[in-house]
């Protein structure tokens, strides 16, 4: 027993009570349980365990603050229907929408924000952290949070463009097979069906193996493997909205096919199509990640997050965290962007649940 | 220095080399520079340092790196490392390179050569035996040769055995080898993974398919791309072959090999990852071997091709490549530099000329001399080539940057690189495994009429002196003519060669080998399975 | 029913309602007071949004997602819902308290059979065993005439009609045999001739076990068939309240007596031009159906210019079918639609631009018929200028013109979205856009039946207006008669995918009537608090079961 | 039913088409691809004549339209033909593969999809708590995470830090019983059970919060039905059919997106052969591959359909 295992104790046990006191229901249950959890977890993993939740709720505590005032911020900042949306935002909506804000400022001025070019060789192996390098060096002596604010550039930017070119491809096939049906919507389900029965990582090998490896071919196929999902969605969504009775209005007024689409179908469709963009990114992000993983990403020196966990992924077995840091970087602008798509869900379902 | 601490240093060092981290060599120089006479720190090693004799018994499991399910018992087609692994275990060659990279007989109990060294006759083990029972004779070694040779052949080894004009049967355990033109190193070719002895049928092809061999241990269940159990073979011709069995385990994925050999699911892996090299050698449960090799990695440019047809040029790029910086930082000091020269100084007759250092003022002056400041050239490369190689070539990038040369890295598939960028792109990055002597690796790549001659490099010098030392049975004379090439590769031959990687391996504390080992291939040369012991 | 006074049972004062919207909280229901004692029917009537299933939902001490009771005190049987504990409440719900809700089709789990929901409540409260309420449920289906009531409790929702759902559901809500029972418009989704025998059994069964009741309804006519009081509410507050005679006969306030005033509106009957004038519309021995199964047989009527024809019937009659067909969506398998002597090609998408914009189309329900992206302008302008071309200053002086005509005020309107607008307004977009194509034939489909009655009152005037200024021809479909008497010229009456019946509107409102539309027009409830029991002691009652089983 | 049965032999009859287009995709894919099998099989040591000879020796110089209807001919008839590297037939080449690709998945499967539908009920049943959010968070962040390091940190902490499980899977040919055998396989199973648990996780949820607006849902509510069994009884039976689609997909992924975890943990599934296969060009083993990945698909899709159908009362009892 020593001070901060008894301050721990206290401070939980402390704030327990207040909320019990003043009766707030879920965060007593919160504290109430952590500090139950607590018990089992200190016995069995001691102080560091102690420790360990403490710096969690200290993350945790650090996140849901920035939110908190990020939320604030906006609503000062901005105006009208924007202001308004933000001010009922979850905080967890609002710390995804810090997090991508954060990312994309990282990769709109990385050479600003950058200390180091990307492939400028700095240091040693495997530098430690000093004032120069805030995460130390990775394997040939280059900055690795250099190349982390660049890697934001490069691999959010090779996501972007090939979720937007998917979109692009499947949400037209998709509105288009959903306002003719008949003989084109048949077709394109059949080349849907194909192109998702071959397992995507097969797939995007193939077609990498047989086009080379660069930006634009990598862009395309993955394009090409996640247009099916897109138009699958797109066909559903705008399936539901082409038997409304403002579509008949405009077919018996003799509108045709681009008019209908643009102007009737696509402005009602756009909520589950944007969700879904969110998360079809997340996926994009991943895939090209495997694919780094088997060797087929972006060019070196190219600074792109997949590669940075595949180079570094071994160290892991050995408790180094150098890996963790890419690794996390994917994860956490993942987690950031399903947190928008879930609040952007939530709001165009209408859904108080 | 006082002798109490002459004697803890002694002690501390013997216990270095009984886990074997420490070879005679290395005991012997320290002991030296301890103050010990020569003699004195020879008898220490035998008292101290002499490694117990090897015990029998146990199974030894092995993690290999680069198994493919679609490997084959097919000689002429064995190329991953994996069943070249497997090929030195369940299957025997004429001639052996021994730990102290010298050459030992096998399947050959020994050899001798016509004074032009056209003829090779090879006397075979009597006791020799296939797994199936059946004796080892010349009929099978014949048809083992045969197999890669000949119009049907489809065997990766038939360029090497082209010169071979016959193989006849002197009698039941005597073959001879006629050449066409002279070659001493006959013998040393015989070591080739690909040519090893298989049972042969009746018409004189070799039944590869049943994966028979006489190899120290015989094949109980085998699964390409995914392991091998194999137990010994009683019948064997050779010393060793102490365990009583072996699995083999194909783990392609560096993480995976390591994990095992630390969670004690295998007892040795091939190939380690260099970036966690020094990681895990502060795990003492795990042993690392560290063994300079004659692989190298080499960076071919064609002679014929602007800018690179220009010896400044070349110079100025085998100049400004810092080899020190590239092996620290890709190989994390498991490799040797190279000089621009393909001998390493693991095989015979290294010549040892001065190192060529980083010099990019010097590189500069080359440049300006060719007309070709602000040179920009593509270096193509592929992660498969060498684990970092993507790196390596990055790093170099920006080396030659001070050179005021840029150097665009085009990573290229891994898939077919060998087939589309190699010998097809003026520069790229290549790996090349050891070979035994000089001979066979400067005829193969180095030749001017070589298919292989990924430099496209001629020098009619150069070409004269190899086919002349290819029969030189004098040592000296031979010596002094691959010093002679050497030079001339060095300085005006189109490769660059930064380095010859060592071979990094582990096994753990408990496998014991002896006091060397073979440089030829991972493992003790591949041959850890019938070498190594479990001591205790 | 009953008169002697009964004991108190629930007691509400000053219940006020908040619901969630635009971001805030905002109060609903404005400081409500209700009594009611046991055996006692009370009705509540308003229009939409007068807060009254909340308030019918507040008495079961509940409150729906977005809802929250914020002040008064709801007190049943002497137990203080709005303090007691969230279980303490649900114990009383299906045991003490039961709902009836509007759509029985939805309000049914389409995963369980009948039963199975039915015996939920006893079975969850311990009354009785699992098959003691079947037993009982099946006593209860006979009770309430439902055909098969040893076996129709063991079907799927889905497979049984609407009409026997909705007493399912009474029955359901009686497994428990509550003191309370909440009536949530329980007849609104059902056919004229559904609804009838619907209410005759409720009221049956409301008598027999003597329950008191909560009857929410926008339906006066109904209402007087079923309550012993009745409470008038308008946006959350209550107008008045009375017993069901007085108020009847003798409302109070202003707006009570404007809902009453509601079925004034009446204009003269038209006769068809003479002299070998060509109709605007004719359909002439139309066939159609939906992949193999027939819908329309032999379907023929003509409607001529400045004249409206309603064609009634029941759902699945072949009203809106007929539409279908005309405007093209659905190609008639034989038969012709000839517009103005010119026969018109049997599917739209073969039909010119002109041939199309002669016909227009007013929707039911505004809410789909309106794309809820595109400002007012653009719907509006959009026929404009897709059929003549109209640009810049004329297309918006035009639009405007347009909104004028459906008594919109440009400049508020103008830019607006549709879900910023009331109900009602939606409904006149719909017709300003059916309009800006300047068509001489609109189809109004049940226009107004989405609608509150003032509302579709304010409709009804606009498109006789209309009609009488643009010399129109409307087809008017719809299945409430009262609109039928009040807007039409010519009564095509429809059942199972025939006409039945057909000719001027005073010829079919007078006797002799075909027996369809006999049944159709006895069907509609009237203000008089006993016409329900007329009505049945006429039909006699085992007439009631027969219509529910087609 | 009968309606069922034709739907079935609809599907299955488009099936079939669907898995003739992508057979001849992946035959002239697989020509597309840069170098051959003879220069695969050969490695960097080949020489032109090799090359030749062991062209001629496989058939590789007939036109690839011809190899195609060849094999076609022969896959009709049940024979996918030999591995044209180890001249095995394909069947005794994938069969144990796929059986072990086959055991892994169900594997993970059994432990993942009741769990995946247990904590969607629950957390649907706790929707807006803070265990919703933290749910929400953990979910997130696996489906975020690369399987792979996935995997590496699987093995970090239970297999390197705390020695509980092999870190291996390489169940080929050691002879061991079941407890062994599930022993073994129990890491790569826990990194495929993280990947696809909460994305059937989220849509439970997700499918069940969407009926709650029903009418039934209140009805339900207002008969005194407590929370969880509003929940079980009254809204999951509703959601079944997006609940079995993404299941479905998610089996689909088992068995055909798990490369990454094979290697990983060095188990000897499909996937690793498909990868070597495609690299050794060895056509007539990627084709069968690939035609047993989208035959999974297709029939997993099916039975989704199907299941769709079978648990839709509508459906299921006609009027």
């Amino acid at each position: 027993m020593n001070y901060f295992v008894i301050g721990y104790y206290a401070l939980l046990i402390g704030a327990s009570c207040l909320a019990a006191y003043y009766s707030v229901r879920s965060a007593f249950l919160l504290l109430f349980s952590l500090t139950l959890v607590s018990f089992i977890v200190g016995i069995v993993g001691g102080e560091s365990a102690l420790w360990t939740i403490t710096i969690c709720a200290g993350i945790l505590a650090l996140c849901i603050g920035t939110a908190y005032a990020f939320r604030e911020f906006l609503v000062i900042v901005l105006w009208g229907e924007g202001s308004k949306a933000i001010k009922t935002a979850p905080l967890t909506a609002t710390f995804g929408l810090f997090v991508i804000m954060t990312y994309a400022i990282a990769g709109i001025f990385a050479p600003i924000i950058a200390p180091y070019g990307e492939a400028e060789v700095i240091a040693g192996a495997f530098a430690p952290a000093d004032e120069n390098m805030l995460l130390g060096a990775d394997q040939l002596g280059r900055d690795l949070f250099s190349r982390l604010v660049f890697g934001a550039r490069n691999t959010v930017g090779i996501a972007l463009l090939a979720t937007t070119f998917a979109f692009v491809l499947g949400a037209l096939a998709g509105l288009i097979a959903a306002t003719l049906g008949g003989f084109f919507d048949n077709l394109m389900s059949r080349v849907v069906d194909v192109i998702m029965s071959v397992p995507s990582l097969i797939f995007a090998l193939l077609l990498l193996s047989i086009m080379g490896t660069n930006a634009f071919v990598l862009i395309f196929i993955i394009a090409i493997i996640y247009a099916p999902r897109v138009f699958r969605l797109t066909r559903a969504v705008a399936g539901n909205v082409v038997v409304m009775d403002y579509i008949e209005a405009a077919r018996l007024r003799g509108e045709g096919l681009w008019y209908l689409i643009r102007r009737e179908i696509l402005p009602n469709s756009t909520a589950p199509l944007i969700a879904e963009f969110g998360l079809e990114f997340c996926f994009v992000f991943l895939l090209v990640a495997g694919l780094s993983f088997l060797g087929l990403g972006i060019q070196p020196p190219t600074a792109d997050w997949g590669s940075m966990v595949r180079e570094n992924a071994t160290l892991i077995s050995f408790g180094e965290i150098t890996p963790l840091f890419p690794a996390g970087a994917i994860a956490l602008l993942t987690v950031a962007v399903n947190f928008v798509v879930d609040w952007m869900l939530f709001r165009s379902s209408g859904l108080k649940g | 220095m006082s002798d109490k601490y002459r004697d803890d240093l002694i002690d501390r060092m013997a216990v270095e080399a009984k886990r074997g981290r420490l070879s005679r060599r290395d005991f012997m120089h320290y002991a030296m520079a301890a103050g010990v006479t020569a003699s004195a720190a020879g008898g220490l090693w035998t008292s101290k340092a002499a490694l117990a004799a090897p015990k029998r018994g146990g199974t030894f499991r092995l993690g290999t790196h680069d198994g493919n399910t679609s490997d084959t018992h097919d000689p002429g087609t064995y190329l991953s490392f994996s069943i070249i692994q497997l090929a030195h275990t369940y299957r025997s060659y004429l001639t052996q390179i021994t730990p102290t990279n010298e050459l030992g007989p096998d399947a050959a109990a020994s050899w001798s050569a016509t004074d032009d060294a056209t003829e090779w006759t090879f006397k075979l083990q009597k006791g020799a035996s296939f797994h199936s029972g059946k004796p080892f004779t010349a009929d099978d070694a014949i048809a083992s040769l045969n197999h890669h040779r000949g119009e049907k052949s489809t065997s990766a080894a038939k360029a090497l055995l082209k010169d071979v004009t016959d193989i006849v049967k002197d009698d039941e355990h005597t073959i001879t080898v006629k050449l066409a033109t002279g070659n001493a190193d006959l013998p040393w070719l015989m070591t080739d993974y690909h040519l090893a002895m298989c049972p042969a049928n009746s018409d004189g092809t070799i039944d590869w398919q049943s994966g028979d061999g006489t190899g120290p241990y015989k094949i109980v269940h085998n699964e390409f791309g995914v392991g091998t159990k194999l137990e010994r073979h009683d019948g064997w011709h050779g010393e060793g072959a102490y365990f009583d069995a072996v699995e083999m385990t194909v783990l392609n994925d560096p993480n995976a090999r390591q994990t095992a050999l630390v969670t004690g699911e295998v007892d040795g892996i091939t190939q380690l990852e260099l970036k966690t090299l020094s990681l895990l050698q502060r795990n003492p449960n795990i042993l690392v071997d560290n063994v300079p090799s004659g692989a190298a990695i080499t960076m071919p440019m064609f002679c014929d091709v602007a800018p690179f047809d220009n010896v400044d040029v070349r110079m100025a790029l085998k100049l400004a490549i810092d080899r020190e910086d590239i092996i620290k930082k890709i190989t994390f000091d498991t490799a040797i530099p190279g000089n621009d020269f393909h001998i390493s100084p693991n095989m015979p007759y290294w010549p040892d000329l001065p190192q060529r250092t980083y010099d990019p003022d010097k590189a500069k002056f080359h440049l300006k001399k060719a007309g070709q400041e602000n040179l920009t050239v593509d270096l193509s490369t592929a992660d498969s080539v060498y684990s970092g190689a993507v790196d390596m070539c990055v790093l170099y990038a920006e080396h030659a940057k001070a050179a005021g040369i840029n150097i665009n890295v085009n990573r290229e598939p891994n898939d077919g690189y060998y087939s589309e960028v190699w010998l097809k792109k003026p520069f790229c990055m290549v790996q090349w495994g050891a070979r035994p002597t000089p001979d066979v690796m400067l005829s193969l790549a180095y030749k001017d009429d070589a298919a292989w001659n990924e430099s496209h490099w001629q020098n009619e010098r150069f070409n004269e002196l190899l086919l002349q030392a290819k029969a030189e049975l004098d040592q000296e004379k031979r010596a002094e003519m691959y010093r002679e090439m050497a030079q001339l590769a060095r300085d005006d031959g189109g490769t660059i060669i930064p380095m010859f990687t060592n071979f990094v391996y582990a096994r753990a504390k408990n496998v014991a080998h002896g006091e060397n080992l073979a440089a030829s291939w991972q493992m003790d040369g591949a041959r850890a399975c019938s070498r190594w012991w479990f001591d205790s | 029913m009953a008169d002697t006074k009964k004991d108190l049972l629930l007691k509400i004062r000053d219940l006020r309602i908040e619901g969630y919207s635009d971001e805030k909280w905002l109060e609903i229901v404005h400081g409500i007071d209700l009594t009611l004692h046991k055996g006692e029917v009370m009705g509540l009537i308003g229009e939409s949004g007068a807060g009254k299933s909340t308030i019918g939902l507040a008495a079961m001490g509940f409150a729906r997602d977005g809802c929250r009771i914020s002040g008064g005190s709801i007190e049943f049987d002497g137990m203080e819902l709005t303090t007691t504990s969230e279980s303490d409440r649900r114990a009383l719900r299906g045991s003490r308290i039961a709902y009836v809700a509007q759509s029985a089709a939805a309000s049914f789990n389409p995963a369980h059979k009948i039963i199975d929901q039915h015996t939920e409540a006893p079975i969850h409260y311990r009354i009785r065993k699992r098959l003691e309420a079947q037993e009982d449920a099946m006593e209860l289906y006979e009770r309430l005439r439902l055909p098969n009531p040893q076996e129709i409790g063991f079907r799927y929702p889905h497979q049984v009609s609407g009409g026997q759902l909705q007493r399912a559901m009474t029955a359901m809500a009686m497994a428990c045999r509550p003191d309370l029972i909440i009536f949530d418009e329980p007849t609104t989704a059902l056919d004229v001739t559904t609804q009838i025998e619907v209410l005759a059994a409720i009221r049956d069964i409301v008598e027999q076990f003597n329950t008191a009741a909560i009857y929410i309804t926008h339906d006066l006519a109904v209402v007087a068939q079923m309550a012993d009081t009745i409470k008038v509410l308008l946006k959350g507050n209550e107008v008045e309240e009375a017993d069901t005679e007085t108020m009847l006969s003798n409302p109070k306030e202003d707006y009570t007596k404007s809902l009453w005033a509601v079925r004034s509106f009446k204009r003269e009957q038209k006769e068809r031009p003479g002299g070998g004038a060509v109709p605007v519309v004719s359909v002439q021995n139309v066939d159609a159906s939906y992949g193999d199964t027939p819908v329309l047989h032999d379907v023929s009527f003509d409607i001529y210019a400045g004249m409206t024809v309603a064609v009634v019937g029941e759902s699945g009659s072949g009203k809106s079918t007929t539409a279908r067909c005309i405007t093209g969506l659905l190609p008639p398998s034989s038969g012709k639609i000839v517009m103005n002597g010119v026969e018109m090609p049997p599917g739209y998408k073969q039909r010119s631009k002109e041939q199309l914009r002669q016909a227009q189309m007013i929707y039911q329900m505004a809410d789909t018929a309106l794309n809820p992206k595109v400002r007012i302008c653009d719907i509006i302008g959009r026929p404009a200028q897709f059929y003549m071309g109209l640009k810049g200053g004329a297309l918006k002086s035009r639009v405007d013109e347009l909104l004028d005509l459906i008594e919109l005020e440009p400049s508020k309107y103008y830019s607006r979205y549709p879900t910023e607008l009331s109900g009602g307004q939606k409904q006149r977009i719909g017709i300003a856009r059916a309009l800006a194509a300047e068509p001489n034939f609109i189809i109004c489909d049940e226009v107004t039946s989405a609608l509150d009655q003032l509302v579709a009152e304010g409709i009804l005037k606009l498109l006789d207006r209309l009609q009488k200024e643009l010399n129109l021809a409307y087809m008017f479909i719809t299945h409430d008669l009262a609109t039928v008497r009040s807007i039409a010229d010519e009564v095509v009456v429809m059942k199972q995918g025939e006409v039945v019946d057909s000719g001027p509107k005073n010829e079919m409102f007078t006797p002799p009537h075909h027996p369809y539309t006999d049944l159709l027009l006895s069907s509609v409830p009237e203000m008089d608090p006993n016409w329900l029991t007329t009505v049945l002691e006429e039909r006699g009652v085992d007439n009631i079961g027969e219509a529910a089983t087609v | 039913m009968s309606d069922v049965l034709s739907i079935v032999l609809k599907r299955l009859g488009l099936g079939l088409i669907t898995l003739l287009v992508i057979s001849i995709l992946i035959f002239f894919a697989v020509e597309l691809l840069p170098g051959d099998i003879a220069q695969a099989v050969l490695g960097q040591g080949a020489t032109e004549e090799n090359l030749k000879a062991l062209r001629e020796q496989l058939g590789l110089n007939q036109p690839a339209i011809f190899r195609y209807l060849e094999w076609l001919g022969g896959a009709v008839q049940g024979d996918f033909g030999v591995s044209l590297i180890s001249g095995r037939s394909v069947a005794e080449t994938i069969g144990p593969r796929f059986a072990a690709t086959l055991f892994l998945a169900s594997y993970a499967a059994v432990i993942a999809v009741p769990i995946a539908i247990l904590l969607g009920i629950i957390v649907a049943l706790l929707r807006d708590s803070i265990f919703d959010r933290v749910a929400n968070v953990l979910t997130l962040t696996s489906i975020s995470s690369p399987e792979f390091f996935l995997g590496y940190v699987l093995i970090l902490y239970l297999a390197v830090k705390n020695p509980w499980f092999p870190a291996l899977a390489n169940v080929n040919f050691q002879d061991i019983g079941t407890v062994e055998l599930y022993y073994r396989t129990f890491l790569p199973a826990l990194t495929m059970v993280l990947v696809v648990v909460a994305h059937m996780m989220r849509m439970t949820r997700a499918s069940i919060i969407n009926l709650l607006a029903s009418p039934y849902i209140e009805m339900a509510r207002l008969k005194g039905t407590p929370a969880w069994k509003v929940i079980v009884k009254h809204a999951l039976p509703n959601a079944w059919a997006p609940i079995i689609n993404v299941v479905a997909l998610n089996l689909a992924y088992l068995i055909t997106g798990v490369v990454l975890v094979e290697v990983v943990f060095v188990y000897p599934g499909i996937g690793q052969l498909l990868v070597d296969s495609v690299t050794k060009r060895d056509f007539p083993v990627v084709q069968a591959c690939c035609l047993i990945f989208a035959a999974t698909f297709i029939l997993l899709n099916l039975a989704a359909d199907v299941g769709a159908i079978l648990t839709n009362p509508r459906l299921r009892h006609p009027k």
